[in-house]
This record gives structure tokens, C-alpha cells and sequence, in this order.
């Protein structure tokens, strides 16, 4: 793991312990003498000393936008911090490749992006041959056998094909984010996997670029994958949990 | 196109060839798109002819009565002769006409009318859709007129609130700023719906529904800002998915300057059935073609899916078949802003030259269409800093291939939908890159034999072996392989194939008659 | 005087009231999932709710760079703002020599960049013929005879040069801010002005791009000057406070 | 300068001309310069000759020693002499003797001496002064040779926290994020201080002192962080300022590969005495040509406080006499950095062409100069985000015309000395620039008759005009009439006029006279 500082520290601008932030806002006042002071005080209530307003100019009839630096007086110890994290290390395409063989059968899976999204591109380099900045797809590997439905995928037909093809995992792409609507759409796949006796017979893996381990998790995955995510890393996760282990010796 | 500006080599025996093939191809379809029609293109009809309103239920008149005839089977003989029907039956008006249709106990789905006399009972209601269309143009032209033109290329932006309220206030904001052209983006999941939302909308995900009251809303505000700062911002919006033609229709009425509007688009993006996609898409711009506007095609989206260096070529055969499909609906090149964008993967050695080649190649190759340029995004990071260089890279060769209309580049393009701050500062960088470079597409020569000029006749050559493919195998099958974003679609899956309907030999529709005639 | 909203305000990202802020800063951590975490715990130690880590990179070995965006709970009432505002109006070039002949004698200053620090633009903007954006400066007025001292002039030479041509008004510049020496350069000529029994006999303006009039007043002077200052604000305030008013009838 | 690439049209007589006249112009400052000394110089010799350390108050041993000669008005013979002096009469080293010449009761101030047998009995430790700057430069470039070297523009970044071990920490962060150079910028008064401050400092107001224990501290980290990220960083500071002779001594033989160095900086915008200037620089330039430094000139300060439009030729005019200056104090070409910057008012149109057309003017003229590019400053305003997209317009220029070195633009600018974050974007934004265009240079070329074209000439031509009124009144009139910077100074004011002293004509300098060998 990697060590970060146990104790409370300030943002760093170019000393330890100045706290120098950049903020920038949008405020619904005309540019004037009063708005830059509004400006100021508001950064202030941030917690922000000193701050100065670098900027302040008419966006638009009535609003300014400002650019403000200023000293937080804000502190955070990232050693107190605790997050879930994917542990899986990620393995060579050879590793993966014996340990599916350890297995005796192939690694079935089905993936879509989900309810009204249509951003494929995610799932696609998680599964597609063809991988993402050379990493090949899960349908590169002789143990997977992967399915990829692509976009606008409604939860009932993912199962439905899930079932079908017998799949030992379902992956999930959920990119458009606004008012939480990849939560609703994970967690409603969840609960209809639950209600149909189907939960404990599927890894369920989350994905997308706001994702991470801990909202997987939060929604009732197995895991979350998130942006930088590579085919490899989603093989390696799978072969973890399914795969007898891996003796190193050569002839195993 | 500009005179004396930097060129790349064309060979315009293959440009030729190229436009040969396309034609080839959107002929292909057009006998199909003749033979048929869909819900959407009848629902056009209806409202073109007067028809307006919703029931109860909020569900619009003009769905009721196709989805009725539909369900009759009988929709192949075209919505109109129906109507002629009741009007000869005693409807009042159109609307009546419509809501008899719709509701009535005793629609005569055997519709005696002969095609003959459902056209002459229309006739004057005909004249009266195409003089409604006429109308606004004419309005909006005259007062477009009224105000200086703004150099190009036009700064376009969009707001996406939701809300048409706050989206009206971000567009006066943007025109403020600078913008010549608005675009209000729609709501996530509309294009899929078959049909369209009414009235003035306040929520919507990632976009604010297309409705004809929010373009009036909309185009109210644009014009008003228009004249409080004095320069003409044109207004745009989104013909695609499944109601394409109805909303180019509404755009049309309410005076719109552009529309999204892409042969295949809803295709490939949407998922949208192609037969459906095909039929809808000719109807949609035979309304644009009378109304003036211009459309902005969608062959930017490819690189999104597909590797904008590996890929370039499909952007470049797509705008040859977007083009042929468009001329096949009655456009002229001046109303063709054919798109396509600075996607390639910025870390790549010499990317900018390569950029550069492309945009370059095809305003060339179409010298009098408005070529839309369309920013990076899809290499957007969170980092809103390194992002905004990202776009000034890309204004930069906005203005040194002269394209016609610049789609602005926001630096929180992977964070969310602009904001009023990250739209002020984009056309605050745009104004200052177009400016301060102004005539350097006139100041400078690609060398013979250099990257950008190879890369531009690479990029051509790639085309023209391209659309021989898709000529030889027709474009349904050429979309069946991927050839076109590298995303594959079947002649019978996608969204909306129940809505293709085969027109019957008695099918009449004397208002698309009209817009053809 | 422009009117600005008279209750608390949020931040305005893209609709009333979401109070969108953007942020950024530099955290002594290395990238991971912690230290993701760690930001958006900064972030809403700030008060911004929800906070979106939109990147995180390394930006130096055990450094993180990071943007976040969030709502922030903060309000700022505009319409309860005070702040002292020079309310001259600026006069034509004509009026401001009419007003000055009315005295009957040219208004004498002696201007300065001072204390160490050497940026003459600013001051030279002022005073020199040439002015700045098209707006002459005060060299170019009959009215006023100009004396710029340059840069780098320590008080006690200042205040020599303003003794020995009798001067009605001293003009200092600071550009320099660090640790808020401009601060105390201004302040000091001040005091030095007083304990000489002069500060009554001159008009004392203090100005720099980090200057606004509530500052100028703060360090004794009549009156500061910002960004964007034109040689004509600076001759009609003079001409305000020095002159008798001006009759408009055409033959005054 | 790299082959084929996009050049602007150069007439080779006029460029010969000016070479010719700004020779003219040093040849008549050089007959003054070698006439006189000052304490700066000689105080150099004698950190050169060994001297070091403070005496109790902190104050520097070669300057109680300089100081003490000044007042008994015997300077004029140089401090070698009373060294050759000191030594003859018993002192056991070169400190010995300082330290006697500096605090002892018994100096003879009338140094029997003949210039003769003060370089007889000088001689070894004038062998050892050399010795010791051959050998930094020799660790130095072995060091350097064990890496790869970076393409060109090299990024050059500042540091300037005031505390020496955080501008360390700093030129570390730099060096990850990919910078070739890393300056440590001074305190803001220490250029008028007429002496070097001493040891570690960590207190500084917009900078950080420049003392040789700094030089070394930042030296070992940036030496460090070569060999961690494996390329070779370049260390800079400030030779500059009434101890330009003192800093460039201390850069020699602490390894520093760069200098600000520049004939006539500090006449204008630090308001030192030309006089003193004037000799400080030739004497700094000395010891610089044998270190194997390069300078850095400042002609771009003159766009601070001119207009960049209409005062660019006085840019060029002054390379010219900087060149000048050089070539007299032994520089190679390959060492001369001269400067120039875009600092266009950005809002003017087709800037860019102007600020291109420069750029190019001046890499063609002086082919072989490591060119130093300099960001704009003069119109950044707090607006972090146009400011950024302001500097990747200049990053733009940089590679276009192939300049050597450029120093990034800070989008705090107008705002605060650069902190790590804006350090890190600015790197990472430029390298984007830097490496999407790699060879856009190579790719276009520069219409005939265009507006680049015609400003290159245009420049050149005033160039000229101005060089012919410098040599025809001197140096010394031209500047008094502002023509660099639009600063007006004169002969005898300024700083530091008192450490002028004109030589005796036994003066004696074999320190001196070793490097002009
Ligand atoms: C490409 C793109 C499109 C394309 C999509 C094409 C396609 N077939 O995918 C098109 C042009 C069609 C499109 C349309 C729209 N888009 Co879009 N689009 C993007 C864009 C530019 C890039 C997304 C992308 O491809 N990233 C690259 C991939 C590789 O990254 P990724 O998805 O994060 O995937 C990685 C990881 O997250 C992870 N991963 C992802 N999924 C999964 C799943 C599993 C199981 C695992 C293990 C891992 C994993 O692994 C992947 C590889 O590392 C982004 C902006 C941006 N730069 O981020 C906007 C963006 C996502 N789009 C957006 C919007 C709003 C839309 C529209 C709604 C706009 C509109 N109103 O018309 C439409 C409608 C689309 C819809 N209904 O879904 C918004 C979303 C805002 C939000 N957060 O809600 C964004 C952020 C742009 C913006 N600023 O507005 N878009
Ligand atoms: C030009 C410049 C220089 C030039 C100055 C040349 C000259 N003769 O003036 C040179 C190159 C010499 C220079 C050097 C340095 N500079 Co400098 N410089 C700038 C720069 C780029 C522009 C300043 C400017 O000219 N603005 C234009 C004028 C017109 O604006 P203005 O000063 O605000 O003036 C207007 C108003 O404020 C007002 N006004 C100003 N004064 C007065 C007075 C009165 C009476 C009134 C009524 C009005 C008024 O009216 C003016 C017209 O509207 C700024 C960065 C920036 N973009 O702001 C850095 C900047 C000011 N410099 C800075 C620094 C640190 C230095 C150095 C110390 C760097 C170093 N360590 O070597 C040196 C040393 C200078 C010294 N000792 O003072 C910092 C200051 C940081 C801080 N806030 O403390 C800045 C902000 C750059 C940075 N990010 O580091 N600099
Ligand atoms: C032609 C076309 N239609 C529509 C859209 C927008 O997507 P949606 O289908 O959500 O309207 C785009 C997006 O770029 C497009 O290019
Ligand atoms: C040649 C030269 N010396 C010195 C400086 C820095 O100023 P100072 O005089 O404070 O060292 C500059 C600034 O750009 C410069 O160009």
C-alpha cells in the first residue's frame, strides 16, 4: 500500500503549509468594487485566507465570474483514510491463460451498457478484441467466453441473456452520471438478479468513469472498476476469484 | 472557399469517382425510401397540415391517430387520405379531421378515397403547410438580414440545463459572449422515443427536450438576444432518432437556422433501425430544404468509437454519402454543413499535422458547403487546464481551414455539460485564437510531398476504396460489417422497425408531393 | 451605483441555486484511491458538497494535483456589501482643463514607483505622455505639470522632489506585493509625510494592479487606484478635489 | 537551424551591415571598458584568485578588501597587485592575504610592486583559478554527455520560492514533469545590492538569493533529479545586477550551465550606471566563454515596457549589439542565448503572423544561437484559463520556428511566482504543443509578399535604420534617448557609478589577462 502522511496536512501551493488554493466560481452580481468584495468574502467562507481575486469579468448580464487563489486554513490526514480498493494484482495473459485451464472450463460473461446510455466505448475496451492502449479484450483470451451487448441494454434482457449463455459474470458500463442515474440503473439490476434467485450464482462487476471500487461495492457488486481500467485487470479480478491458484513451478 | 489559402493536393478525378460511388449508394436506398413510409414521416404529415395538441393522457393527437391507423394496418395508404376522408366526411378542420381520426367511434379505415380526390381535398391545406414553412423563413431571414453576418467560422455552443427557462438565460448569456450559434442539446433518451414531448419542459437529463413550445421559447430569447448585441445567433437543435422528420418539421415553423440531421446517425449511435433511419431521414430534409436551414451532419461521432487516424477515411466517405442523400432530398451544398472532428489521440507525434490534412481535405473537396468542425472530447481528461489547450489547438485549425462552423470545445467536456463559466471562457479563447491568426491560412503553403499532403491523399485514397466497397455491397451490408464507426447493425434489428411501413400502391401524401415538386 | 442581488447568493454553475464551485490544489500524497479520497475530504471540509474529483495526477514524486467541482453550501449577501468606492466621475479632457484654468494655476505631482520595487509601467501609464489604451496621460494636459520619478525611488528622495517643485499631489506605485511590502512602503511614506508636517499640503495616491481605493485609504492616502486605471479618472479626481466647480454655460 | 524549413525572406547585406554596425558600436564601449575597472571586478578576481568567506557582520571578505582599496582611491591598479603585495610580504595563502588586506593595520596602499613581478609571483594561483573553472565545466559536461539530450525548444522553467531548499524540492518536481531547465529566480532587490550575500538563505522576497552554497545546494538536486529521470536538467541563475562579474565566477565553478547575462540589462531596468555596466559584462563574459555557459539576454524585457509592434526592431538591433558585446569577451555563437518574447498585444489581429514572423526573422539570422523564447507577460490577467491557452499559442511559435530555448509561460502570470501546480500544467501543456506540431515547421512555408513576409522584412529593415543611429551617436547618446525600451538613462547616473574606476596605467589584472588569452 502506498504510504501516505499520517497527520493533517494543508494543500500545498509552493511551501509546506502555505494551504494555496485556486477556486473559481460563478457569482450572480454585475462587476463592480462591491461584487469583487462579494467575491472575496465568499471565498473566505470556504475557509480561505487572505484570498485574492484574480479575476472578475462579465460572463454574462448580471453574472461575474471570478478566479480567486487564498490560503486554505483547511486540513485532511490522508493516513486516517480508508477506502476500499480492487486488491486483485493484476497477472500476465500466460498466468491468466493457465489458471482458466486449472479451471477446466472457459470464463462466460456477459457485459451492455445499461439503460438509456449509450457509451460503449468503456465496455467495449473491456471486452472487444481489439482492448484499450494495447491491452487486448477479454475476447482475446482463450478462457473467456464473452458477450457484449452493447448499448441502451435494459436490466431484464441483460439477465435474460446472462441466464441464457450460463454466465459466470456480469459487467456493467454506466457512463451518463447525471442525478445518479448509473446508481438507480446498478442497483436495480441487483435487485432483480436478488429477486430472481440469481445474486449468488454471478460476479457482478461495475464500471464507468465516476466509478470506483467503493460505489461498486455500495451498490452491491463485487466490484468497482473505474477510469484507466484495462482488460487485463478485469481478467486478473475474475481469475482471482474463480480460478484454483496458480503454483509457480514450471510444469504445474 | 477562401482564395489564396494553403491547399493540400487533390486528385478531382477521385473526388469525382467518389461522388459517383455515393450517388450509386443513396440511389440504392432511394428506391427503397420511395416504396415507404414510417409513423414518424406520417405524424409529419399531420402536423404539417395543422395538426396540434395532446389528450388527456398528454399524448400527442398526431400519435394517436398514426398509432390507430397503424394498428389498423392500413397505415401504408398514408395518413392523408384518411384525413381527406373526414374532412369530406364533415370535419371542421384539419384538427377536427385529426381528432375524429384519433378518438372517433367510426373511422372508415377502408378509406374509400381515390389518391386523386384525397389530393384535391387537400390541396388548399397543402398550400397552407408550405406557406406556414415559407412564412417563417422568410421571417427569420429578413431579420437575420437586419443584423451584420459574423466571420467565420461561426462560434457554435450548447446549453443543456434541462430546463428551456434556464437554457433560454445561458443562450443570451453565450450570445453575449460571443456565440453565433446556440444549440439547445436534448434530453438523454429522446431520440428513442417515438414521439414528441409537448409543451414547455423544465426537467430533462443531459439535455432539454425537443418540443415545439421550448423552440419557440428558445428562438424568442435568441432574438431577442440578436438585437441586444448585434449580431445574428443562430438557433439549432436535434432532427435524429426516431422523430426526426417531426421535429425538423417544428424547426422549420419555428424559424430554427440548423438542425442535427445525419442519414445514419440514429443507426449507428441510437440504434435506430436502418429502413426506419432511411425513410425518416428524406422526409426530415425535405422539410429542411424548404425551410433553409442547414444541417450539420454527425460523421464526427465515428471517431468517438472508431481511431480517428486508423478511421479518418470513413469520415470523409460518410460526408460523400451524407451529401448524396441530402442532394436526393432537394438540399443544396449551402445547407450541408457536413461534420467532422479533432479526435486523434493527442499524444501522438505530429497529431496536429495530421489534424490539419483532414480538415483541410475536406474543405476542399466540399468548397461551398459549411463544413461543421467538431472539438476533442473523447481524449478530454478531468484536467479542465490541459483540456482548454486541448481546444485552442483545435480552434487553431479551425481557422486556418477556414471550416464554416466551429462547434467550441469546453475544457470540463469529461465533467459535465457546460456551464455558464466554461462557455464564456471557451468563446473567450476561440474569439482570441480565430483573431490573432486570422489570415494565417492565407499566409502559409503545405509542402508537396510534406505529412499534411500526404496524409490528405492517404485519407482520400482510403475513402474512395471505401465507398467502392460499400457500392459493391450496399450500404445496409456495408453498416452490417462496420464499416462506419467500426459499429455494426442488421437491415431488421434496431429501434423503431415497427414503425416501416410499406407504402401500398394507393399511398398519397400530397404534402411531401409538394416539398418535391 | 449597480445594483446587486440584496440576499444570500450562491455560486451559479448552470441553474439558480447549485451553487457550483471549481477547485484546485496540491496535496502531499501520492495518486491512489486514498489520496482521491483525501481530496474530496478537503473539498467538503471546504464546504462543497458532493465534490467531484475530476483528476488526479502526480504532479512531482509524493505531489498530487487535483481539480474537483462541487456545490458549495456558501452564501454571500452582495446587496450588504459596503465598500469605499472613488466616485468621481470621469470628466472630457476639455472640462478637466477648463476646471484647472478656472484655478488659475497648474496642478504640480511628483510620481513614483518606490522602495525597490522597479515596475514603471503602471506609473508611467499615468504620467507620461503617451498614456495607455488611446487615453493620454497626465504629461498631455496643459493643466498639469508632471514630474515621474521612475522606479525604484526610496520615500525621502519622493518627498525631497514633491518638496522642492511644490507639489500639490504625490503618486505611488507598487506592483510588488510579496508579503505585503507595498503595504509598508505606502504606509511608511505616510508617516514620514506627517512627521514632516506635509501630509495636509498634498494629495496622496496610491496605485498598482493589487490596489483598490479601500486599500489607499487603509495606508492614509486620499484615495487608490486598481487595474484598468486611465490617466483622465486619476486628472478628474484631482481637478474634483482641487478645483472650484465648473459652470457648463458655454461662456463660464 | 534544422533544413527545410518554413523561412521568411532575408536580405544577407542588410544582416551583414548590422553585424557591421553593432561591431562599431562595441569596438567604442570596448576602448571605455578597457580603460576602467570596478569593484565588482575586482572583487571577482579575487574570489577567482581563492578569496572567500564573511567577516564578523557578515560582510564578505573581497569586499572589505575592495572597499578599503576604493577609499584609499588606489583601485585604479587593481587588486592584484596589493594581493602579489600581501603574499611577497609574508601572507601564507591568497585568504592570507585577502584577509590581511582587508583587517590589517599595516596595508601599503602604495604596492611597490611593478606589474611584472605581480604576475611572476601570481602566477600559479592565476593557473589554479583557471584550472578550477576548466575542471567544474569538465565535470559538468561529463556529466551531461552520460545522458540523453533533450529536443529542442529545451523547456525552461523558474523556481523561486525564496528558501533554496524548497526551490530544491521545486526544480525536482520540474525535472519529473519533463523540464530541460530549471532558473532559480533572485531576490527582487539583490541585483542592486553591491555584494553577494553569503551561505544557505531561505528568506527572499520574489526569489531566492543567489550565494554560492544556493548554487550548490540547487546544483546537487538538480543533478539528482538528472540521473533519477534520465535526462540531463540545466541549471540557471542570474548573472545580472552590480556582481554580474561576482555570479558568473560563482556559475563557473559551481557547474551552472546558463547565465542571465545581458550588456545592457541593468542600465535599463535596474537603473545601473552604464559605465559600470558596461565593464561589469565584459569581465562576467570572460569568465562566461571559459565556463562553457550560455547567456540568456534580455531583449525581451524591452517588449515590457515598449510596444511589442512597434518597437521590434529594437529587439533585433540590440541581439546585434549583445552579439557584439559577446564576440568581444571570447562567447562562442553556440553560447549566446539571445532573447526575444512574444509579448504582442494579444487582442490584435493576425498577432499570431507578427510574433511568427519575429520568431523566424531572428532564428534565421542568428542560426546557430540558442535562441531564447520568452512567454508573454505583459497582457496576462488573473484569468488562469485564457492566460494558459495565451501561452500555448507562444508554445506554438517555439516550435513552428525551431527556437532553442524557451522559457514556459505561467498561466499565473499576473497573478504569483509559479507554484508546483502551475509549473506542472504549464509543462504538460507544452510538451502537448511541442510534440502535436513537431514538425508543422518543417511542413509549411511562408507566402511571398504575405504579412509574415513583409513584417520579417519590415523589422529588419527598422532594425537597420535604428543601428545606423546607434553607431553614428554611440551607445551611450542612443540610450540616453531611450532608444531600448523606451528607458531614457544617462553617462553618469544610475547605481553603482562610485565602483567605477578608470585603470592606472600599472594596473594590473593577470587573472584577466589569462582569460583573454
Ligand atoms: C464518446 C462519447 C459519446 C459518444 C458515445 C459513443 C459510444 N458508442 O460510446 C456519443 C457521441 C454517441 C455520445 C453521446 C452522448 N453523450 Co457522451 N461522451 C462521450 C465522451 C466524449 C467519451 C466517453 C468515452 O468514450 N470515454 C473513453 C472510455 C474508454 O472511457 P470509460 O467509458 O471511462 O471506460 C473506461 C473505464 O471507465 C472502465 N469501464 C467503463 N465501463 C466499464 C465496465 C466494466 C464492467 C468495467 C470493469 C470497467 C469499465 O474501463 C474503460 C477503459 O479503461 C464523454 C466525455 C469524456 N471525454 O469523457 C462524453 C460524455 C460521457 N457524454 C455525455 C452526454 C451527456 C452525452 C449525451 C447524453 C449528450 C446529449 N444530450 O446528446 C449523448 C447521449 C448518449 C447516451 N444516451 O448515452 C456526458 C455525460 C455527463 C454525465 N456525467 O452524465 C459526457 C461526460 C460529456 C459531457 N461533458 O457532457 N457521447
Ligand atoms: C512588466 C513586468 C516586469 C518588468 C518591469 C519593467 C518596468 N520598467 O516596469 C521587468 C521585466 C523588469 C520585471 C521584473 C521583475 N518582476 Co515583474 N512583471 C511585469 C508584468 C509582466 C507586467 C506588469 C505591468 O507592466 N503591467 C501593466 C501595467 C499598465 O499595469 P499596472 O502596473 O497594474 O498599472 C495600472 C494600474 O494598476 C494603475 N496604477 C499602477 N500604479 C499606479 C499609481 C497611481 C498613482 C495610480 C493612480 C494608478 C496606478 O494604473 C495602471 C494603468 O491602468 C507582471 C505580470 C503581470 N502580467 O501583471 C510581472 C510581475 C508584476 N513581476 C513580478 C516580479 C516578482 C518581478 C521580479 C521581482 C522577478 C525577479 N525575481 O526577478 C523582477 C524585479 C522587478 C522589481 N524589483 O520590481 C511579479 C510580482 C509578484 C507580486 N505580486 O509580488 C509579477 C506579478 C509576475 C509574477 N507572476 O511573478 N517585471
Ligand atoms: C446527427 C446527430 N444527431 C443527434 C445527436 C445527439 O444525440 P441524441 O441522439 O441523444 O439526440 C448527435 C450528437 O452528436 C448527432 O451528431
Ligand atoms: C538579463 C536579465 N537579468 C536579470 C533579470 C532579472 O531581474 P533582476 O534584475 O531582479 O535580477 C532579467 C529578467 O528578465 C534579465 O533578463
Amino acid at each position: 500500500m502506498i504510504e501516505l502522511p499520517n497527520h493533517p496536512i494543508k494543500a500545498y501551493g509552493d511551501r509546506e503549509g502555505d494551504g494555496m488554493v485556486q477556486m473559481s466560481f460563478v457569482l450572480r452580481v454585475t462587476p463592480c468594487a462591491r461584487a469583487r468584495e462579494a467575491a472575496k468574502q465568499f471565498a473566505e467562507a470556504h475557509g480561505l485566507a487572505d484570498p485574492l481575486v484574480t479575476t472578475m469579468e462579465e460572463a454574462a448580464e448580471g453574472f461575474s465570474y471570478f478566479v480567486v487563489y487564498g490560503h486554505s486554513k483547511h486540513t485532511v490526514n490522508p493516513g486516517q483514510i480508508e477506502v476500499p480498493e480492487v486488491t486483485t494484482v493484476t497477472m500476465t495473459r500466460d498466468v491468466i491463460e493457465k489458471r482458466i485451464k486449472k479451471l477446466g472450463r472457459k470464463i462466460v460473461l456477459v457485459g451492455a451498457c445499461t439503460g438509456s446510455d449509450a457509451h460503449t466505448v468503456g465496455i467495449d475496451a473491456i471486452i472487444n478484441y481489439k482492448g484499450i492502449s494495447g491491452d487486448k479484450g477479454l475476447e482475446s483470451y482463450k478462457g473467456f467466453e464473452a458477450y457484449n451487448l452493447g448499448a441502451q441494454v435494459e436490466n431484464e434482457f441483460l439477465i435474460e441473456r446472462a441466464r441464457a449463455v450460463g454466465a459466470d459474470a456480469i459487467l456493467v458500463s454506466q457512463v451518463i452520471t447525471q442525478r445518479n442515474c448509473h446508481k438507480e440503473n446498478g442497483e436495480a439490476l441487483i435487485e432483480m438478479l436478488k429477486a430472481q434467485g440469481l445474486r449468488d450464482k454471478v460476479i457482478c462487476l461495475f464500471g464507468g468513469p465516476r466509478v470506483d471500487h467503493a460505489l461498486g461495492l455500495e451498490l452491491g457488486f463485487e466490484a468497482g472498476f473505474g477510469p484507466g481500467t484495462k482488460p487485463s485487470d478485469v481478467a486478473s479480478y475474475l481469475v482471482d476469484r474463480m480460478c484454483p491458484a496458480y503454483d509457480e513451478s514450471p510444469d504445474a | 472557399m477562401a482564395k489564396g489559402m494553403a491547399t493540400v493536393p487533390l486528385d478531382k478525378a477521385k473526388v469525382d469517382r467518389c461522388r459517383e460511388l455515393a450517388a450509386a449508394v443513396a440511389s440504392d436506398v432511394q428506391s427503397f425510401i420511395d416504396e415507404h413510409t414510417t409513423v414518424g414521416v406520417e405524424r409529419t404529415i399531420l402536423r404539417a397540415l395543422g395538426v396540434d395538441g395532446v389528450d388527456g393522457e398528454g399524448v400527442s393527437v398526431v400519435n394517436r391517430v398514426i398509432d390507430r391507423l397503424q394498428t389498423a394496418r392500413v397505415l401504408g395508404r398514408g395518413v392523408c387520405t384518411f384525413v381527406a376522408s373526414e374532412l369530406k366526411g364533415g370535419a371542421e378542420s384539419i384538427q377536427d379531421a385529426a381528432e375524429r381520426l384519433a378518438f372517433g367511434d367510426d373511422v372508415d379505415f377502408a378509406a374509400p378515397l381515390s389518391p386523386e380526390e384525397s389530393r384535391r381535398i387537400l390541396a388548399p391545406h397543402v398550400t397552407a403547410a408550405l406557406a406556414r414553412i415559407d412564412e417563417a423563413r422568410g421571417h427569420r431571414e429578413a431579420f437575420k438580414a437586419t443584423l451584420p453576418r459574423s466571420p467565420e467560422p461561426h462560434r457554435y455552443v450548447i446549453v443543456a440545463t434541462g430546463n428551456i427557462h434556464d437554457d433560454a438565460l445561458q443562450s443570451k448569456a453565450a450570445a453575449k459572449a460571443g456565440a453565433d450559434v446556440v444549440a439547445v442539446i436534448r434530453a438523454t433518451a429522446q431520440s428513442l422515443l417515438d414521439f414528441v414531448p409537448h409543451g414547455a419542459t423544465t426537467e430533462g437529463f443531459g439535455g432539454t427536450f425537443a418540443t415545439q413550445e421550448n423552440f419557440r421559447i428558445i428562438r424568442a430569447a435568441t432574438n431577442e438576444a440578436s438585437a441586444r448585441y448585434g449580431h445574428y445567433v443562430q438557433q439549432t437543435n436535434y432532427s435524429s432518432g426516431l422523430c426526426m422528420a417531426e421535429i425538423a418539421w417544428m424547426a422549420a415553423v419555428e424559424g430554427l437556422d440548423m438542425l442535427l440531421n445525419d442519414a445514419m446517425y440514429g443507426i449507428l449511435f441510437r440504434d435506430i433501425n436502418m429502413c426506419r433511419t432511411f425513410v425518416d431521414q428524406y422526409v426530415s430534409r425535405r422539410f429542411i430544404a424548404r425551410a433553409g436551414i442547414v444541417i450539420n451532419t454527425g460523421e464526427d461521432n465515428y471517431l468517438t468509437t472508431a481511431d480517428a487516424v486508423e478511421k479518418a477515411h470513413t469520415v470523409l466517405a460518410s460526408q460523400f454519402v451524407n451529401e448524396a442523400f441530402a442532394l436526393r432530398a432537394g438540399l443544396k451544398n449551402e445547407q450541408m454543413g457536413l461534420g467532422h472532428a479533432y479526435e486523434i489521440d493527442p499524444s501522438i507525434e505530429n497529431s496536429f499535422l495530421l489534424e490539419i490534412a483532414q480538415a483541410q481535405l475536406v474543405r476542399q473537396i466540399f468548397p461551398t458547403h459549411p463544413i461543421k468542425w467538431m472539438p476533442p472530447t473523447k481524449f478530454k481528461t478531468g484536467d479542465i487546464f490541459q483540456a482548454h489547450v486541448h481546444d485552442a489547438m483545435f480552434s487553431l485549425v479551425g481557422i486556418v481551414t477556414k471550416q464554416s462552423i466551429q462547434l467550441l470545445g469546453m475544457f470540463s467536456e469529461a465533467v459535465h455539460n457546460p456551464m455558464l463559466a466554461d462557455r464564456y471562457l471557451s468563446l473567450k479563447a476561440t474569439t482570441y485564437v480565430h483573431n490573432t491568426c486570422k489570415n494565417l491560412g492565407d499566409e502559409i503553403e503545405f509542402r508537396t510531398g510534406g505529412i499534411v499532403s500526404a496524409r490528405a491523399e492517404l485519407v482520400l485514397d482510403e475513402a474512395l476504396t471505401m465507398l467502392e466497397g460499400v457500392a459493391r455491397d450496399g450500404i445496409w451490408e456495408a453498416i452490417g460489417r462496420g464499416a462506419f464507426g467500426d459499429i455494426k447493425r442488421t437491415r431488421t434489428g434496431g429501434k423503431g422497425y415497427a414503425g416501416v411501413v410499406r407504402r401500398s400502391d394507393n399511398y398519397v401524401n400530397p404534402v411531401l408531393e409538394a416539398l418535391e415538386a
